[in-house]
């Protein structure tokens, strides 16, 4: 691989940037693979990357029925934070954000990861001891956070509207190494690194099938034949149910509907992601200058990657309450994606009935800032068949009643 | 940005004046029910990229609940009916597999 | 230069003038104009800066499409910025300035990026700025994000306001050219509800741009014909400055109405936002022209040549006076014959076709014009204004045969539908070899909640160009809609049309074939971000070959006209790259909205007081006048505390507490849940959704309960009042009606439906008011009441109705503070009478109000758990010492046997006590009790928390409850719990019940 | 004893009027809404047609709607209202029915004027072209963001019901939408 660098831009320069490699190879699939992993959106590539880099296992394919990254990779809102409640979250989440400290350096490809801090707006008292109990939670778990008052919050937002009528800002949890980065340069520069290393990415290849020997899998039938495998792991995210039913077991897990909406771009005028969680927004800027913002999800199953435009019109009154000067600029573009939403509203990371196949899904509308910690873990998962990152996640659970719930801040009172 | 008719009270109602409440027909498993009855009730819901019966509230509306028979891939709705039944009624199946002939009840 | 002509201009009224400024400058315009065209006729070519090279632009287009002229428009209150001066409508007063540069528009350091796009190629980003790894966030980003982002946030609140509207239609038709027009019409004629909306100020379209004539009229008059004639039919309604912004499913779509934007000092709302549930959609939404890909092309003057033709026949302005047309299609023949009828000079027309014998080319041909065939621009000369082209053959490298002067090039690469609005809700395109685009396939389109099409297409949209055939799809499309929509259609004739032959187009996507990188990277496709042709096919020799990696990689098409212009030329140009059919490449997807709306607009009337509904109770202003501290609980907002005289709140609190604990205390209750549930089945059904027994509770009497989900948690609780044999009175949390309401509904309506239960949801029948402290029953006595009010004759947990006082009262003796307390419940509309009257009789026991802290802190020192504290959806009553509220008797209630799984019954489970500092300090809200050592992913071991912890005024000391490992068996025992700054506070495990633990108070 | 309504008659200016209208009584009867009994009951007390689905039968002030297939809403002078309870109750004594006052748990608007149609058009998901939405029926259905149930009382004129709590937004939101200048012109 041609190391990326400003010298190798200006050298390029000179030839009219005819010299510039492939960023992946377009592969052939081979007969058998190792590990075959399906999905190559983040998690699936971040997975591949991590079983190459930390266990040396390279003969590994990730098939991809349409482009890599081309799901909810590239449909998010780009947040990074760890600052979760649970230890199971918290632990996987800051190992995915520390990684992303380092992964321009570590894939040679700038994701701009942007440390710029994220604020999670305290609107009422109960939420204020919700995260109040995430600050003395995220103490003990070695994640940096703090809970700030509404003056600091202020100078950290100079145009959020602390005193509206409905829900006045009492404070916020702050981490000031959360973020955002790049979505698609996380997909691009992981698939990058895993094609360096050999691996085989397969994209405009469907899995139509899962076959297994007696209880073990044994490959999978793809719209360009039947690939072998000794491993598999399933990383689709809103399809995982419908794989998972090829493979014939069920997955406790929905996909609805997630939409979000950029503006049009302005000079920067806010520089930290803010969530208001009680009124169901979020806003940052991004680095062009348009206000990328998220709200909340359809309550009923969808597959069309379209949701309803009163989650949109909800989100975008929240905004307006909190920052007035948006009521000005105009909505580019909205957009939808599938989330996989499991009944604790936490992924899976798990076996799964069938020896061998591995499933991660179930991030919901989460799991863009988990990228490099869900690849760390569940290659370790599928490499080791064990991982302290990923044992909390497992399908298990559900049964058991032991449920990692990270809404239990939300709710009633009084 | 659906709409769906209620049965009960006629009306043509806005996906704004309904509340989406989840796959029907469960069926309720209490005590006395396995580990695996008891996960499966309350966790494995149908997730098909296709045909799937749902319940919805007409809560800004007359209150009721009733069910719906509805496409998740393309939204098409293939009827609404009441919710005081254990199963999908068979012209509601009949009408679905008009629309889906390749579909089949499980 | 570009000057406003000696006449002509179709829609400006030049005996109304407009005064404007621009960048501080002065200028004149008239009414009808456009900001962009009222410029143009100022001479001001240059409009604006691009994104990504800070490079000089000029207006392209004159519409909705335009990727340069924006500006930022109004002041204060009113300054909105990225707004198109195409689409801007001139009035008397505008203020527009220019974006992106600094110091000035003619002066922009930052345009010295443009010495450099060399060394910025597509995607340039990813490659470097990675080292050292601080700098990106302190160094490199900064300077990237400060030299994108367009347009100035706007500072101010926005002083306008904006509203919703729903209409409910047969066919919406969008777009009010000639095809939506005819649509209309033929839809109109057979009945059905129609809604016609036109984004622009003015009907038609380009029909009379371009001369059409349909039956022998000219086309403005055809268009006042059907105009007068739609007006007059009762069932259609037709609007202007009404842009379709969206189509979503089921038939529901947006329209973007802009009320005032070309008059902002008439009041009423600003925009208003259409929400249409249309059976059918018609798009009538016309063709976008594209641009062709030169060397050069991205130089102010360079304009589509549909474009230059609107300036001079719509607002009678001429872009230049010298115009090199430069085309691939007839069309761009209609340019050159208007600049010429204008009495302009085109000094040559550049055709990419060998052969060229329309009947447009003859006609030009015949006014003398040189045509030259077969030939393309090798580049265009110029820095912020076209100076001239250098010709070469279409065919070759781009080697310059001559050079002619201009200061206007007039482009035409052919046709592209819009086809947003169908694509919008699934509607796919085919891709169409003889216009070189892509257009609807009527096969595949949108389909609804029955399954059938929504979505169908007319006129350009349809991708039909001639007259005849633009009404002809009209008129069809309009019969199917209506048909669609079950009303009976009426045949149409066809009309006659002046339609010209129109020679073929050839598809150019590269002008000449074979330019070499050199010119590649001068050939911009996206003019605002500043993606050129190399930058495409970089893209793709890096194998991001994918439309949508390609998007994002080079970022074609992601600016503020969302790729109108773009798109198809991006498409065509990574087609070529890959050496692949177009259509196999494919499209992005088209997303709503069309182009930018209002977040105003979105929000609609919520804001400010109507944001969100505040729920308010009978007793509400009573605490507003009384000074209250409000908090938010649900959408209710209830008293904190009653500050006075520069009180602190917590001194409030401590007051209210020690008011009430000493003599007597006043609490709006409003705001608890009450739910009738009734019927001969309601024992049985109380049974199943408590965790207690309710059918043993007998009439007159009152018990608390707890309420859990399916999955074991608990969800509610609140006292159970037996009313009489098959009347239950439940009384939920605040907030927690609807919710347990709904529940109950749920239940009875899908699962047991054919117990026979009813609940009615009662909360907002009643104030409820609790009467609380030693001086409480001295208070009731000294209103009097008609029922007994002894301790006998009204107990603890029981209730009693009558008149009190001479109020309707329901009067129910049931404590949350420990105290002797009666909660009372009165009808609403005597609440505030009743809430006076307690003050005014009270008022010697020192009756005071307290707020919801006072509560709290009250329950805390009883130990009584609080929804919501105490639980947070993970715990069960089991957990919190609520045993004795656990029937061991029934056989079901819902969430029992969820309590059975493995984790519910392990003993580890952290189980409520009480908390005590060793020094009296209140314990941290949230606070962890630390354990030894670390877990596998080395975070600390913990081995409980903090539920409630208050400072308790009666003891003088911090209190708190805490769910703790072991908890209950460790009475006495001292353990830390964890401080945010990394030190630890050394805490008792004590009984949970603080203050009078016998419960003497509340049972005298 | 005063008595309060939620806003005490409070009123907006304009062509297009929004006024709350004081205390009314109404009580939620809820039960078999084919039973004879029932019927006898209901309309025998109030001396109003028995409504089809969806539908409200008036008589100057009182009136009878169908809430849903097993529930009825009567209005009645707020002073009558516990008599009529008491009436209805004592007829269908031992029958699983139920009738409530629900008196005070509501708030009551007259929306009239030249737009007042367009008024409720702004705030509600429902078509209410004059086609499709005439005297004699009731729709439930949402203003805004809170619940509610409007019926055309007369040619220019609507009137709405709503939960006591939230009258002051639906008084603001109705003015809102009622403001000179903000008329539609589209029914």
């Amino acid at each position: 691989m041609r190391r990326y660098s400003a010298f190798a831009i200006a050298r390029e320069a000179a030839r009219y940037h005819q010299g510039w490699e492939r960023a992946w190879a377009a592969p052939e699939p081979k007969k058998h693979y190792d590990v075959i992993i399906v999905g190559a959106g983040g998690h699936g590539l971040a997975t591949a990357f991590y079983l190459g880099k930390n266990f040396g296992i390279t003969n590994v394919a990730v098939i991809e029925k349409g482009w890599l990254g081309g799901g909810n990779t590239g449909r998010n809102t780009t947040i990074i934070r760890s600052n979760y409640l649970q230890d199971p979250s918290a632990a996987i989440y800051e190992k995915a954000r520390s990684l992303y400290e380092t992964m321009s350096q570590d894939l040679n490809y700038n994701v701009m990861f942007s440390p710029r801090g994220v604020i999670m707006l305290a609107q009422t008292h109960h939420e204020v001891r919700g995260y109040q109990r995430t600050a003395h939670a995220n103490a003990l778990q070695g994640v940096k956070t703090e809970f700030i008052s509404p003056q600091r919050v202020k100078e950290l937002v100079p145009i959020i509207h602390l005193d509206g009528p409905r829900f006045p800002v009492l404070g916020g949890l702050w981490q000031d190494r959360g973020g955002t980065a790049r979505h698609d340069a996380v997909a691009w520069g992981y698939a990058r690194a895993c094609s360096d290393m050999g691996m085989d990415i397969l994209q405009k290849t469907e899995v139509t099938g899962v076959t297994s020997e007696g209880g073990k899998v044994t490959g999978v039938e793809t719209t360009r034949g039947f690939i072998g495998c000794t491993k598999l792991g399933m990383v689709v995210a809103g399809h995982c149910g419908v794989l998972a039913e090829k493979a014939g077991f069920r997955l406790p897990v929905e996909s609805v509907a997630l939409q979000a909406l950029v503006s049009e771009p302005i000079k920067p005028c806010m520089d930290v992601v803010v969530m208001a969680n009680t009124v169901h927004g979020y806003m940052s800027q991004s680095d062009k200058g348009e206000m990328v913002i998220g709200g909340g999800t359809d309550a009923y199953n969808n597959y069309t990657q379209r949701g309803s435009f009163h989650h949109i019109e909800e989100t975008v009154r929240a905004l307006i309450e909190t920052f007035p000067m948006i009521s000005r600029l105009k909505m580019l573009r909205q957009w939808g994606g599938i989330v996989d939403v499991t009944g604790d509203r936490s992924p899976i990371l798990s076996k799964t009935p069938i020896e061998g196949i591995f499933v991660n899904c179930g991030w919901g509308t989460g799991g863009f800032k988990a990228i490099p910690g869900s690849g760390w873990g569940f290659a370790e998962l599928v490499a080791k068949g064990q991982s302290p990152l990923t044992d909390a996640f497992g399908l298990n659970r559900f049964r058991e009643g032991r449920f990692i719930d990270e809404s239990v801040a939300a709710g009633v009172a009084h | 940005m659906l709409i769906l008719e209620c049965p009960y009270c006629g009306v043509t109602a806005d996906e704004t004046e309904l509340a989406a409440g989840g796959e029907a027909h469960l069926k309720r498993f209490g005590p006395g029910s396995s580990d695996e009855e008891f996960e499966g009730y309350l966790f494995h819901r149908q997730n098909p990229k296709g045909v799937h019966f749902e319940r919805w509230r007409h809560a800004n509306g007359c209150g009721k609940w009733f069910h719906a028979a509805r496409c998740t891939a393309s939204l098409e709705v293939f009827a609404t009916y009441t919710a005081q039944i254990a199963e999908p009624p068979a012209e509601v199946i009949a009408a679905i597999r008009a629309k889906r002939p390749d579909w089949s009840p499980e | 230069m570009s000057t406003r002509l000696s006449s002509g201009g179709r829609l400006v009224n030049r005996s109304a003038t407009c005064e404007f400024t621009f960048n501080g400058k002065r200028f004149t315009g008239f009414e009808g104009d456009t900001l962009a065209s009222a410029l143009l006729a100022n001479g001001q070519t240059l409009m604006g800066r691009s994104f990504k090279y800070h490079r000089p632009r000029g207006v392209v287009a004159s519409g909705a499409e335009e990727p340069n002229a924006l500006m930022g428009i109004g002041k204060d209150g009113k300054f909105e910025p990225n707004q198109r001066a195409t689409t801007a409508e001139l009035f008397d007063g505008m203020q527009a300035t220019t974006q992106n540069h600094w110091p000035s528009l003619e002066l922009d350091v930052g345009a010295v990026n443009s010495a450099l796009p060399r060394f910025l190629p597509a995607g340039f980003y990813y490659k470097t700025f990675m080292f050292p790894r601080p700098f990106w966030k302190h160094v490199f980003e900064p300077v990237i994000r400060k030299s994108a982002g367009l347009g100035k946030a706007p500072k101010d609140r926005d002083v306008d306001r904006y509203e919703h509207f729903y209409a409910f239609v047969d066919v919406l038709i969008v777009g009010g050219g000639i095809a939506g027009l005819q649509a209309a019409l033929t839809a109109g004629a057979s009945g059905a509800r129609v809604l016609l909306v036109e984004q622009t100020a003015a009907w038609g379209g380009r029909a009379a741009v371009d001369g059409v004539e349909i039956d022998g009229q000219a086309a403005g008059e055809w268009i006042n014909n059907t105009i007068q004639e739609l007006k007059n039919m009762s069932n259609v309604r037709i609007r202007t400055r009404a842009m379709g912004a969206g189509v979503y499913d089921h038939g529901y779509s947006l329209v973007y109405e802009r009320l005032t934007d070309h008059a902002p000092e008439t009041g009423g709302p600003r925009h208003r936002l259409w929400r249409v549930r249309a059976t059918q959609i018609i798009t009538a939404t016309g063709a976008i022209e594209r641009p062709l890909s030169f060397a050069g092309n991205d130089i102010p003057g360079v304009m589509l040549a549909s474009a230059v033709r609107d300036y001079v026949v719509n607002w009678g302005v001429s872009p230049g006076d010298r115009t090199v047309v430069v085309t691939n299609n007839d069309d761009a023949y209609r340019t050159a014959l208007a600049l010429l009828d204008a009495g302009l000079s085109v000094p040559a027309i550049i055709d990419a076709r060998a052969d060229v014998t329309g009947d447009l080319p003859q006609a030009l041909r015949a006014r003398g014009v040189d045509i030259r065939t077969g030939t393309g621009i090798a580049t265009v000369k110029g820095g912020k204004t076209v100076a001239g082209v250098s010709v070469c053959a279409q065919a070759g490298e781009g080697a310059a045969t001559d050079e002619i002067a201009c200061d206007v090039v007039a482009m035409s690469g052919g046709w592209s539908p819009v086809v947003h609005l169908w694509s919008h809700c699934g509607g796919k395109l085919i891709w169409d070899e003889d216009h070189a685009h892509f257009r609807p396939d009527p096969d595949r389109a949108p389909v609804t909640h029955d399954g059938t099409a929504f979505v169908r297409t007319a006129g350009a949209a349809h991708g039909t160009m001639s007259t005849l055939d633009v009404l002809d799809s009209a008129a069809k499309s309009a019969i199917a809609a209506v048909e669609a929509a079950g009303f009976k259609a009426t045949q149409h004739d066809l009309p006659l049309t002046n339609d010209v032959v129109e020679a073929p187009m050839s598809p150019v996507w590269m002008m000449p074939q074979g330019a070499g990188p050199a010119k590649r990277m001068k050939m911009w496709l996206d003019y605002q971000n500043d993606v050129k042709v190399s930058d495409v096919m970089l893209a793709a020799q890096e194998g991001y070959e994918s439309v949508e990696h390609t998007k994002r990689y080079t970022t074609l098409g992601m600016a503020t006209d969302q790729g109108k212009l773009s798109n198809i030329n991006g498409l065509a140009t990574l087609a070529i790259a890959l050496n692949e059919d177009i259509p196999q490449v494919g499209t992005t997807t088209f997303r709503p909205p069309y182009t930018p709306i209002s977040m105003g607009s979105i929000a609609g009337e919520a804001r400010h007081d109507v944001f969100q509904p505040i729920r308010r109770t009978p007793i509400h202003e009573w605490h507003e006048a009384h000074g209250a501290y409000m908090e938010p609980v649900g959408q209710w907002r209830r008293p904190y505390c009653y500050p006075r005289n520069g009180e602190s709140h917590d001194d409030a609190v401590a007051r209210e507490v020690l008011a009430t604990r000493q003599s007597l205390g006043l609490l709006d209750a409003s705001t608890l849940g009450k739910i009738i549930v009734k019927g001969p089945d309601a024992a049985k059904f109380l049974d199943m959704l408590y965790t207690n027994m309710m059918s043993s509770l007998k009439p007159g009497k009152c018990r608390y309960g707890l309420m859990c989900n399916e999955n074991g948690f608990l969800m509610d609780d609140g006292v159970v009042v037996r009313l009489d044999d098959e009347t239950f009175l439940v009384h939920t949390t605040s907030g927690g009606a609807e919710h347990t309401h709904g529940h109950m509904e749920d239940w009875l309506q899908c699962e047991w439906w054919d117990w026979k239960v009813h609940t009615v949801n009662v909360t907002e029948q009643w104030a409820q008011i609790a009467v609380v402290g030693p001086n409480a029953r001295k208070l009731l006595e000294k209103l009097g009441a008609d029922f007994d009010l002894s301790a006998e004759g009204l107990p603890f947990m029981g209730w009693s109705e009558g008149k009190l006082g001479g109020f309707d009262a329901r009067v129910f003796r049931i404590s949350f503070s420990g105290e002797l307390s009666y909660e009372i419940a009165v009808p609403a509309s005597q609440g505030r009478v009743f809430w006076d009257a307690l003050h005014a009789e009270g008022a010697e026991f020192n009756a005071t109000a307290y707020g919801t802290e006072a509560l709290h802190i009250m329950r805390a020192e009883k130990g009584f758990i609080m929804i919501g504290d105490e639980t947070d959806g993970t715990v069960i009553p089991q957990d919190l010492g609520l045993g004795w509220a656990i029937s061991k008797k029934k056989e079901d209630y819902l969430g029992k046997r969820a309590q059975e799984r493995s984790h519910m019954t392990d003993p580890k489970r952290w189980k409520l006590v009480g908390l005590e500092t060793l020094d009296g300090s209140v314990l941290p809200d949230g606070s962890y009790a630390v354990a030894d050592g670390t877990n596998a992913n080395g975070q600390g071991n913990t081995q409980g928390r903090v539920t409630s912890t208050y400072h308790s005024p009666t003891l003088g000391k911090g209190i708190a409850m805490g769910l703790v490992l072991n908890g209950p068996d460790r009475m006495g025992e001292t353990i830390q719990f964890n401080k945010v700054d990394g030190s630890t506070v050394a805490t008792k495990i004590v009984n949970p019940v603080f203050y009078d633990p016998e419960g003497e108070k509340q049972n005298v | 004893m005063s008595k309060a309504s939620a806003l005490m008659g409070a009123r907006s200016d304009g062509a297009t009027m929004v006024e709350e209208m004081g205390l009314r009584g109404m009580i939620t009867v809820k039960g078999d809404l084919s039973d004879i009994d029932l019927k006898n009951a209901v309309t025998g007390t109030s001396g109003l047609d028995f409504p089809a689905q969806r539908q409200i039968s008036t008589v100057e002030e009182r009136a009878l709607a169908w809430m849903a297939p097993d529930e009825l809403l009567l209005l009645c002078p707020h002073d009558e209202a516990d008599q009529m309870v008491a009436t209805i109750s004592r007829h269908l004594a031992g029958q699983f029915a139920t009738v409530i006052n629900v008196s005070d748990a509501r708030a009551m608007f007259r929306v009239s004027g030249p737009d007042a149609r367009e008024v409720l058009a702004k705030l509600a998901p429902v078509d209410l072209h004059p086609d499709s939405f005439g005297p004699g029926e009731m729709r439930r259905t949402r203003l805004a963001q809170v619940a509610a149930a409007i019926w055309q009382s007369d040619d220019d004129e609507f009137l709405v019901v709503c939960f006591r709590s939230v009258a002051q937004y639906v008084f603001d939101i109705l003015s809102l939408s009622a403001q000179d200048g903000s008329d539609v012109g589209y029914f």
